[in-house]
């Protein structure tokens, strides 16, 4: 078998060439991806039953969030994923410099995404809408609107440690590029970081309107 | 008549448990069946085809598969299970379909004792007294944690939720005394959170019925303590002897001082015990959990006051 | 080297890229301006299918599944399976309760232990229909 | 005569640094090797503990606190830290790559990172022993793991972080087989074990999440009381089991599937004869596996979960007992005319046909609607599990270690010790755990630290029986690390198998193979092939 690529440096010892390396690698992080689905997954399935049991009590406690914070966010986030395909691009086209300039974006995207959160989460603590026995809000028609808080900050501060986590990575990322270790040949760390990172967008995608929008 | 049960099986006290034997005995003849066939071919294979009967050492048959020997043993267990997820489902909903005309009970079941609440205004603790031939319904919910109501000669089990009610009932088929078990873990009593089914015939129980009404009449306060420090299931946490059970012990406490967790030093007196009995989790004593419920609500102020009396009377 | 490697990667065009984002912005504003039509029911099923086809998009450009190896699509779809998978066999169990026993439907008591000492003035917590929260609306 | 080969993954580097910091996946399988026998020694002293103080009804040794604590840890410990990770990650990570002919693991950094989360997910699981025990059950039911004044937070994390470990083994595994086999090795030329691995490696990276999510709940409940699963917090306690169960029963399938694998390869090894139906098993791994995600509600039918849901799994419960059978019937197919030899690893092979028939079959009283309500949490489900659990995955596992001992250490240990050990361990076992079925069928509640006097006689046979299995151990335990240093030398190919692993010395090279392998036949072609016996 033709092993062209036995002499780069990225190719571990264990494997045959770097197509299969890089092929692993990417299988390793889907799956790895549907491990978060399903973490997540456990939090989606609670939501859904605690809805089908008040209906009445999650439409009206969603009301208090911030819809304008949320789209915002939203669109923040979408930025950031599109920003961070195209760093990809540009590192498949060569493109050093900007692929450090676009993970930068995306790492200060991911900041505004917190700065925007850590103001809704004052905002709420400040109410005293918090989770469970520490819920003091005496405003929200309904059965037991804790609840709705309890999974509210459970499915974003889940979320959140996501971003928090990719945001470590999408720097050392940065770092790494910088440094020199990614050519065309041989990106597959970024574009992993990016496959996570768009899992975080994803996930986002849902909560937003189970959250904000229809409670 | 069948009082002493199969191999496997206890008496069958129900009117239903006499179905669930049958399928269960179907499933282990069924069972023994199969079993035998593998053990059977197992050892059979084993010894006619082992190494030490072969002169050379040869290749064996290249045998990778018989298509219509795979259909078998498919088919027929599959068929088998089909039988028995019908025949169990069939009697499961027998199980848990109460009669029109059953009569309801209250259990209410809590660390770790049961109570059961009688629409005739009764309650007796860790003692369901029953009359044979008459479906009881039973309406289950917990103080606490769960708990499960387990009668094995009745082959009934239900969990008891908090928060939630859940439903049983059984038909007891004649008089006597059966055993009734916590099933589901709770705690430290978990093992002696253990009562009786008492099964009486239709007079006794109205009688049964109409002493529970006037209980404990021409008793001195502190016999009757005594009756209800057993039927109260007291006991399961407090020994009279001086043990150190899941509560401490309560004989000689009276006019000592007690430690509690706050560190505080209090005088048992009439208004302590009587505090202890109703408000348990107002003064921890020290070394022990906080673990005893309230009997508010289930103990009128004349039995609290002969429990109180008893309680004095320890030495 | 490069030829080959190159084979197994698309270097998709800028165009797509952008594209993709600018149809997800669109699909946000489209889902926030359905979240203020009442369609009853329906704004939950609206508004968990435009977050369904924006993951997708997301999913097949952004994520490349759309030229990617086919496994890494499968791998995806179980995660979306077996949580399907979660959710109906526990709604089988959430939905049914009450079957048979009206009594075991529901909860005894429906509002948790916090709020029986909670200082709820009767306005804000009974069910006064004149303080509706659309007046805390932001 | 056979030779140790002079250089070999054992001996190329030395050092306990060259240990804690290899990336070799036999290494890393030896490493979790030590991890789960002493994670089985002290599960196994503790029940042991447990079995002492069931000799008699009330106190005899500890009180009903302490007795608790036993029990919970026992579950807990056999559970997590032994019996998950035991084929998987100690006996799978040795022999996957080598089975593949591949050279490690696809991630084999991951590898040794999964290793270390299992150490510091049983250091914080340990930890809560210090931190005032945990007295709930291996369940967690709510509410009262959420009541009680126990650590068992401390318990969950553990379990919590011991879920990582597991997953990135099933995630390296997949790859691993997906990306690495050898020229020439076919999905349908691997080993069947490869496919028992595979199959659980497709649970332990869909099932596990979901309890990592549980767990985080239960701390969450804990910590904050957000009402999912506290009833006096507005919370479901059955939710918990769902989610506690959706984990938990495929959890079972990810500890008998590799049992399984092994099974084949002995089987076929010991009886020298092609594998009846590869086709048939192969498949019927994935389809267990499918299928024990849809069963989970049977542990729930009187936990209060509506009629219309135990219906429905119940009805699914029962197909799993048809992939199992298939397989059941295939072993004892293929000892039909066969050469069959009872060497030690064949022993526990058939040990493990007898046992866990047993407790498949009972499995099926379990899973039937009516019986369950009697037998539910009695010692019927107690001997249930201990006859699959015990009877078939810790044979399987005895076995395979016995199988795989020589590829290990290059060594043999002594079979007559052996066999007086299978013994001991295969009659202890019916004498501990046969009763219980009675004991269970009669009524008896699990988790009962007092009973009643009538169960007296069977408890107390049952616990001799436990002695007698200790035994046993004792004695195996004492052969084995006996055999590693002063043991036979045992050739590269002892028992005269097909597979892959056997081509290279025993021990292997760093790298597995001297040259790159290719595959010339299948791994079950005894028809065409006597491989040469280097030991007997
Ligand atoms: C290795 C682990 C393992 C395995 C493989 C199994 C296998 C099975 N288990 Fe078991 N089970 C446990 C571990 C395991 N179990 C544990 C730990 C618990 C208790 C947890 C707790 O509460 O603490 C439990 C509890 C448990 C329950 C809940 C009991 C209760 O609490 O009330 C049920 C109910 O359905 C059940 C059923 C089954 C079934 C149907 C199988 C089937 O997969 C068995 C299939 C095999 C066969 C059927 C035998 C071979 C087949 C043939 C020879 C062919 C002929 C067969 C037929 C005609 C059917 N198990
Ligand atoms: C893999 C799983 C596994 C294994 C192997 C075992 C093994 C044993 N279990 Fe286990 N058991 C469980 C899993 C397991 N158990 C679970 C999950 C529960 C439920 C807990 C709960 O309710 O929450 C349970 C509950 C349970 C109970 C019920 C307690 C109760 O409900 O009150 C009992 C009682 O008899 C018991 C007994 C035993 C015995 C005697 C063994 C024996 O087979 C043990 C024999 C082992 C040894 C004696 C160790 C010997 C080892 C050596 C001497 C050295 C070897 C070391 C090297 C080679 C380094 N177990
Ligand atoms: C679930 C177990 C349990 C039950 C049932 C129970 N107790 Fe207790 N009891 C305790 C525990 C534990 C304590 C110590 C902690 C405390 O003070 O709450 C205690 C404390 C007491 C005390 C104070 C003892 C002292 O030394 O100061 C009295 C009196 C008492 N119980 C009486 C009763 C009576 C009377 C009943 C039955 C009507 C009863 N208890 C039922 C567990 C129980
Ligand atoms: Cu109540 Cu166990
Ligand atoms: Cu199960």
């Amino acid at each position: 078998m033709s092993t062209p690529a036995k002499h780069s440096a990225y190719l571990a010892h264990h494997f045959s060439d770097s197509i299969q390396q890089s092929d692993s690698a990417k299988l390793g992080m889907w799956i790895f991806l549907l491990t978060e689905i399903l973490l997540f997954g456990g939090l989606f399935v609670a939501y859904a039953i605690y809805r089908a049991w008040n209906p009445d009590m999650f439409y009206n406690a969603h009301k208090y969030l911030d819809v304008t914070l949320g789209a915002l966010n939203t669109v923040v986030l979408i930025t950031s994923s599109l920003t961070m395909a195209l760093s990809i691009r540009c590192m498949q086209l060569g493109n050093r410099k900007r692929t450090m300039h676009l993970l930068l974006v995306t790492l200060i995207l991911a900041g505004v995404f917190l700065i925007v959160k850590y103001f809704e989460y004052s905002h709420k603590i400040h109410l005293g809408q918090l989770p469970g026995k520490y819920y003091t809000f005496t405003g929200i028609e309904g059965n037991n609107p804790h609840i709705f808080f309890s999974i509210y900050f459970m499915m974003t501060g889940l979320h959140g440690i996501h971003v928090l986590a990719g945001m470590g990575v999408i720097g050392w990322i940065l770092k790494r590029t910088s440094r020199g270790d990614f050519s065309p040949e041989y990106y597959t760390p970024i574009e992993l970081t990016g496959l996570y990172w768009h899992l975080v967008d994803m996930i986002w995608i849902f909560l937003f309107p189970l959250l904000y929008l229809i409670g | 008549m069948d009082t002493v049960g199969t191999l496997f099986m206890p008496p069958e006290g129900s009117t239903f448990a006499g179905e669930i034997d049958s399928l269960f005995y179907f499933i282990v003849y069924a069972s023994m069946v199969i079993f035998g066939i593998v053990l059977f071919g197992m050892l059979f294979f084993g010894l006619r085809y082992r190494h030490s009967r072969h002169i050379a050492e040869a290749t064996t048959p290249g045998i990778s598969h018989n298509t219509k020997l795979e259909l078998v043993w498919s088919i027929i267990p599959t068929v088998l299970v089909l039988i028995v997820f019908f025949w169990g489902f069939h009697v499961f909903m027998k199980m848990n379909v109460v009669p029109k005309d059953a009569m309801e009970i209250k259990v209410t079941g809590q660390k770790w004792f049961w109570s059961f609440d009688y629409p005739e205004g009764v309650t007796t603790v860790n003692e369901l007294v029953v009359p044979a031939g008459i479906p009881v319904k039973l309406l289950m919910s917990s103080q606490d944690v769960i708990h499960s109501f387990f009668v094995p000669d009745f082959r009934v089990k239900m969990d008891v939720l908090p928060n939630r009610y859940s439903v049983t009932w059984f038909e007891a088929k004649r008089p006597g005394i059966y055993n009734l078990f916590c099933a589901e873990f709770c705690g430290d009593g978990h093992s002696e959170m253990i009562g009786k089914v008492k099964v009486v015939n239709e007079r006794e129980y109205a009688v049964w019925l109409e002493e529970g009404t006037s209980q404990g009449e021409g008793l001195s306060p502190e016999q009757l303590g005594e009756q209800l420090f057993r039927s109260k299931a007291c006991i399961t946490c407090h020994s009279a002897e001086g043990q150190r059970l899941i509560g401490p012990p309560v004989n000689g406490i009276f006019g000592h001082d007690v430690v509690l967790k706050s560190g505080q030093k209090v005088i048992v007196d009439e208004n302590y015990l009587r505090q202890s009995i109703l408000e348990p989790q107002a003064d921890i004593v020290a070394g022990y959990d906080p673990v005893m419920p309230t009997y508010q609500g289930l103990l009128n102020d004349r039995q609290i006051d002969a429990l109180v009396a008893y309680i004095k009377s320890l030495k | 080297m490069n030829s080959e490697a190159k084979s197994h990667y698309h270097i998709l065009p800028l165009r797509t890229y952008i594209t993709v984002a600018g149809a997800l912005m669109v699909l946000t504003v489209v889902t926030v301006a359905v979240s203020f039509v009442n369609l009853g029911g329906w704004n939950a099923v609206t508004a968990v299918f435009i977050a369904a086809v924006k993951a997708s998009l997301v999913a097949l450009f952004f994520m490349h599944l759309k030229y990617d190896k086919k496994i890494n699509a499968v791998v995806f779809l179980m995660a979306i399976l077996f949580l399907a998978i979660f959710l109906s066999f526990t709604f089988f169990d959430i939905l049914s309760r009450g079957d048979i026993y009206s009594e075991v439907e529901k909860s005894i008591k429906g509002k948790a232990v916090i709020y029986d000492t909670m200082p709820f003035d009767s306005k804000s917590a009974g069910h006064d229909d004149s303080l509706t929260v659309e007046n805390n609306e932001p | 005569m056979n030779t140790m080969p002079e250089k070999h993954y054992l001996n190329e580097k030395r050092g306990w640094k060259s240990w804690l910091f290899t990336l070799d996946h036999k290494r890393i399988g030896i490493l979790y090797l030590y991890g789960i026998m002493a994670a089985f020694l002290v599960g196994g002293v503790f029940a042991m503990l447990v079995r002492l103080e069931l000799l008699h009804p009330g106190r005899d040794l500890m009180d009903a606190k302490t007795y608790n604590q036993f029990f919970t840890l026992h579950g807990a410990v056999m559970i997590f830290l032994f019996i998950i990770p035991s084929i998987p990650a100690a006996l799978g990570n040795f022999v996957l790559p080598q089975m593949l002919g591949a050279k490690d693991v696809a991630f084999p950094k991951l590898n040794l990172a999964s290793w270390y989360i299992y150490v510091v997910g049983a250091l914080v699981a340990i930890y809560s022993i210090y931190a005032g025990g945990v007295d709930t059950g291996w369940t967690f039911y709510t509410p009262y793991s959420t009541t009680t004044s126990t650590s068992v937070v401390a318990m969950t994390l553990g379990a919590f972080i011991l879920g990582f470990s597991s997953i990135f083994t099933g995630l390296n595994f997949i790859v691993t087989i997906h990306k690495m086999r050898a020229p020439g090795m076919t999905w349908f030329k691997m080993p069947l074990f490869i496919w028992g691995l595979y199959a659980t490696a497709i649970i332990q990276v869909m099932a596990t999440p979901v309890l990592g999510i549980t767990l985080l709940l239960l701390i969450m409940e804990r910590v904050l009381a957000v009402g999912i699963f506290d009833p006096a917090m507005g919370g479901d306690p059955v939710l918990f089991q769902h989610f506690f169960w959706f984990y938990s029963h495929p959890a079972v399938y990810i500890m008998i599937l590799p049992g399984m694998g092994i099974i084949s390869e002995l089987i076929a090894t010991f009886s020298q004869k092609k594998i009846f139906g590869y086709k048939a098993i192969a498949f019927s791994s994935l389809a267990i596996a499918f299928i024990s995600f849809l069963v989970w509600g049977h542990h729930m039918f009187v936990s209060g979960q509506s009629q219309l849901a135990s219906m429905i799994f119940s009805f699914l419960t029962f197909l799993v007992g048809i992939p199992s059978g298939i397989k059941v019937f295939n072993w004892v197919a293929t000892m039909y005319k066969g050469i069959i030899r009872f060497d030690t690893p064949m022993l526990y092979a058939l040990a493990f046909l007898f046992l866990f028939t047993i407790g498949g079959l009972t499995g099926i009283f379990l899973g039937t609607l009516a019986t369950d309500v009697h037998l539910h949490d009695t010692y019927f489900v107690v001997a249930h599990f201990h006859y699959v659990m015990m009877g078939g995955t810790v044979m399987a596992f005895l076995g395979g270690i016995h199988f795989w001992w020589p590829k290990m250490w290059g060594r043999m240990f002594n079979k007559k010790w052996a066999l007086l050990s299978w013994l001991l361990i295969f009659i202890g076992f019916n004498m501990t755990f046969f009763t219980q079925f009675i004991l269970g069928t009669k009524g008896m509640p699990r988790r009962y630290y007092n009973y009643l006097d009538q169960y007296q006689p069977l408890h107390a046979f049952s616990s001799y029986g436990s002695w007698v299995l200790g035994l046993g151990f004792l004695i195996m335990a004492v052969y084995l690390f006996y055999s590693i240093k002063r043991g036979p030398v045992a050739g590269n190919n002892p028992w005269g198998s097909l597979t892959f692993e056997w081509k290279s010395s025993s021990p292997p090279p760093v790298a597995n193979f001297e040259t790159e392998p290719i595959l010339k036949h299948g791994p079950y072609d005894y028809d065409k092939i006597i491989p040469e016996r280097t030991y007997s």
